[in-house]
């Protein structure tokens, strides 16, 4: 029973896949399904005594660059979540093993002073969202992304206090501790 | 024993030196790999009794990495003898103290204590920083892989190639760049 | 009834005391002083290295096992691979080499131990078995892109 | 409950200078076989010397024989040896075949084999066809011009892509993909 509602998912899955591959095949690869995003920066000029300041939308930079699990057939994305309606969020849906160490791709979710962006920009799903500002702090205290710091910091890690101008590394699987049962809790076992 | 016989043994027998770059490791980790080449443990000739452990150069000790907040809870403990004579010294300020030391330990406790340790001890060579003297340096003709990669800082790494990286995350349409 | 022989039985420890005492001096005779002259304290030592000779039986078994381990462990790790799938690789190629066979190759014959190295490496290819400890494939620090998207854009194209 | 081990002497099984490979010396020089002419035990030793004995001299050119006759005591066989071993070997009660065996053993053997503990039960002069193992055996030649340390052969090259590498490999394989959508048109 159960493999054959798998199977009719997964024809149901290929052949939408195929239907929205006719189509996208078919169009002009500029148009795509969201719309193009777009960017707001805010410009001030003087236009005799008035100050100007208006926020102009741009396309965004990183457009050209982004890499979906949609476009790339990916053997099998090890997302864990557990209702298969729900749509994995888009790292996920990459399964990329993030380290700390991997700053090219932190360095994305942060502000210019290393401040990890919020939930509503990043559309990350929760889990992700916690895990990846665990290791963007990570990143920071190791030293790694020592230039996207507030102005005050130091801009060397050997000159920091104490203990902090030492090299320090973390292990990834301390972010999400597995939660130990509480033995006299019996009615939540 | 003939000539070449000798000459064979003396070749299989012969004492290699190793360098070790400490950059970025974790001295825990890494005295588990060192303890076996200074013991001969990586010799398919190794019996406990013979003499066929090498000799190890540590360079660049000043830069091992420690996990997490182990620099400020790990505690080296010591005591003088005497009434009142226990001190512990944190990690960070044993390695202010002497950059060699936290290593140096690490390897010393990663041993069985027997009467080889200290001997096995004596072949142990850790420098601080990268300068090795010339007399050393010129008899070392292998060196013992890191466990960890170095990782690379982000200001190091060339603007273009920060901005060509493929990214993975978009800002939404009406973010405000800052 | 009256018992008047007992009391006689106590010292008396029959005629074979000095054979007995013999017995256990002979197995003294290379310990020094005391050890080896007087009866009573030559038994409790004789008796204590019994004990060890017995232990030690299995004992030297094990350690020659552990020896073995330690040499085999070593050769694999010029080659790249681990004992255990050393063992899996050979094994699953019928190549039956017990742990001293593959040891005394390791030193004594290192070309043969770098073959056997290489057929049982081979062979888990082939059988696509790997272990957690060997998942840790070579893949160069200094990764060459374009090598490796040729290859990919090959597989590719072959489909 | 055996202890003959204890004072033995250990040793490798090894003939003296490769003997009987090519040449054969004898290694016994020297038998004295010492009887007495009426003891009821020494009647396979008579025998032995009555009808085999000037055979065996004969046969072996390089040994001194020695008989030594002497009243009521019993039949010993003393041997001594090219290396200096002297074997002493009671005879008493042996019969004639025994004490043939047992001479032709004293003649055969190099020394004194009994008394010594064997470490293996095998020997051999070359223990090794492709040369023993050296540190030097499998290490990679570039090593012999490398100026250490060098990053080269210290970073770890048996490690998990990273996540930044194989991300830059998903960008390529988009980027090969979106080529072959194109060139499908």
């Amino acid at each position: 029973m159960s493999v054959s509602k798998i199977n009719m998912a997964a024809l149901v899955r290929s052949s939408f896949g195929l239907f929205k591959n006719s189509i996208l095949n078919t169009a002009i690869r500029s148009l795509s399904t969201s719309k193009p995003l777009n960017i707001k920066e805010i410009r001030e000029h003087k236009e005799g005594t008035k100050l100007v300041v208006e926020a102009v939308s741009l396309p965004s930079p990183r457009k050209d660059l982004l890499v979906r699990a949609d476009n790339i057939d990916l053997p099998s994305s090890n997302c864990e979540h557990e209702s298969s309606v729900k749509e994995p969020c888009y790292m996920c849906a990459l399964g990329l093993d993030v380290k700390h160490t991997d700053v090219l791709i932190l360095s994305q979710f942060v502000r210019s002073d290393g401040c990890m962006l919020p939930r509503r920009i990043t559309g990350l799903c929760r889990r992700q969202q916690k895990k990846i500002g665990k290791m963007v702090s990570m990143a920071q205290k190791a030293g790694l992304m020592i230039n996207l710091t507030p102005a005050w910091c130091k801009k060397d890690p050997k000159k920091r206090k104490d203990y902090k101008k030492f090299n320090t590394y973390f292990d990834e699987k301390t972010i999400f501790w597995k939660r130990i049962p509480d033995q006299n809790d019996k009615w939540k076992r | 024993m003939s000539a070449f016989k000798r000459v064979q043994q003396w070749a299989t027998f012969a004492r290699t030196w190793h360098v070790f770059d400490c950059k970025w490791q974790d001295p825990y980790d890494s005295a588990q790999v060192i303890k076996k080449y200074l013991m001969g443990l990586h010799k398919p000739i190794y019996h406990p009794t013979n003499d066929c452990g090498d000799v190890v150069v540590c360079i660049n000790s000043r830069d091992i990495a420690l996990r997490g907040d182990e620099w400020r809870k790990r505690a080296y403990f010591h005591h003088t003898g005497y009434p009142g004579g226990a001190s512990w010294t944190l990690a960070w300020e044993l390695h202010n103290k002497d950059p060699t030391m936290i290593i140096r330990k690490a390897i010393y406790r990663s041993m069985k204590g027997n009467l080889q340790r200290r001997h096995t001890m004596e072949r142990l060579f850790i420098f601080p920083g990268e300068d090795v003297p010339q007399d050393i340096m010129q008899n070392v003709t292998n060196q013992i892989r890191q466990l960890r990669l170095v990782p690379t800082r982000l200001d190091h790494i060339p603007e273009e190639e920060v901005q060509k990286y493929p990214k993975v995350m978009d800002y939404p349409q009406d973010y405000v760049l800052k | 009834m009256v018992f008047l022989s007992i009391a006689n039985w106590v010292r008396s420890r029959g005629p074979d005391e000095i054979w007995r005492k013999r017995r256990v001096f002979k197995l003294a005779a290379h310990y020094i002083g005391r050890r080896r002259n007087c009866y009573s304290v030559a038994v409790r030592n004789v008796h204590r290295a019994l004990v060890y000779a017995t232990k030690a039986r299995q004992l030297k078994k094990q350690d020659m096992i552990d020896l073995w381990n330690t040499r085999i462990t070593a050769a694999c790790e010029q080659h790249n691979i681990t004992y255990y799938t050393l063992k899996e690789g050979l094994d699953r190629s019928n190549i039956m080499l017990d742990r001293k066979s593959l040891s005394d190759l390791a030193a004594w014959e290192p070309r043969t131990f770098e073959c056997l190295a290489a057929v049982a490496k081979q062979k888990i290819d082939y059988d696509g078995f790997i272990d957690g400890t060997d998942r840790k494939q070579p893949t160069g620090v200094n990764l060459n892109l374009k090598d490796v998207m040729l290859e990919a854009w090959l597989k590719e194209n072959k489909k | 409950m055996s202890n003959k081990h204890l004072f033995l002497n250990s040793g490798f099984v090894r003939a003296p200078l490769q003997n009987g490979v090519g040449r054969y010396v004898c290694q016994l020089q020297r038998i004295v076989l010492k009887f007495c002419k009426t003891h009821g035990s020494c009647r396979g030793l008579r025998d032995f010397i009555e009808q085999d004995l000037v055979d065996f001299a004969k046969q072996n050119p390089g040994v001194v024989v020695y008989l030594k006759p002497r009243r009521h005591r019993g039949p010993v066989a003393v041997a001594e040896y090219l290396n200096g071993d002297r074997v002493w070997m009671n005879l008493a009660n042996k019969t004639h075949s025994e004490i043939t065996k047992w001479i032709e053993v004293l003649r055969t053997q190099q020394g004194d084999i009994a008394s010594t503990r064997l470490r293996k039960y095998q020997y051999t002069d070359h223990p090794s066809i492709q040369g023993p193992w050296t540190p030097f055996t499998f290490k990679n030649p570039e090593l012999n011009t490398a100026v250490l340390p060098d990053q080269k052969f210290g970073a770890n090259d048996r490690l998990p892509m990273s996540a930044t590498e194989q991300l830059r490999l998903m960008f390529e394989k988009q980027k090969l993909e979106e080529g072959d959508v194109k060139t499908a048109e």
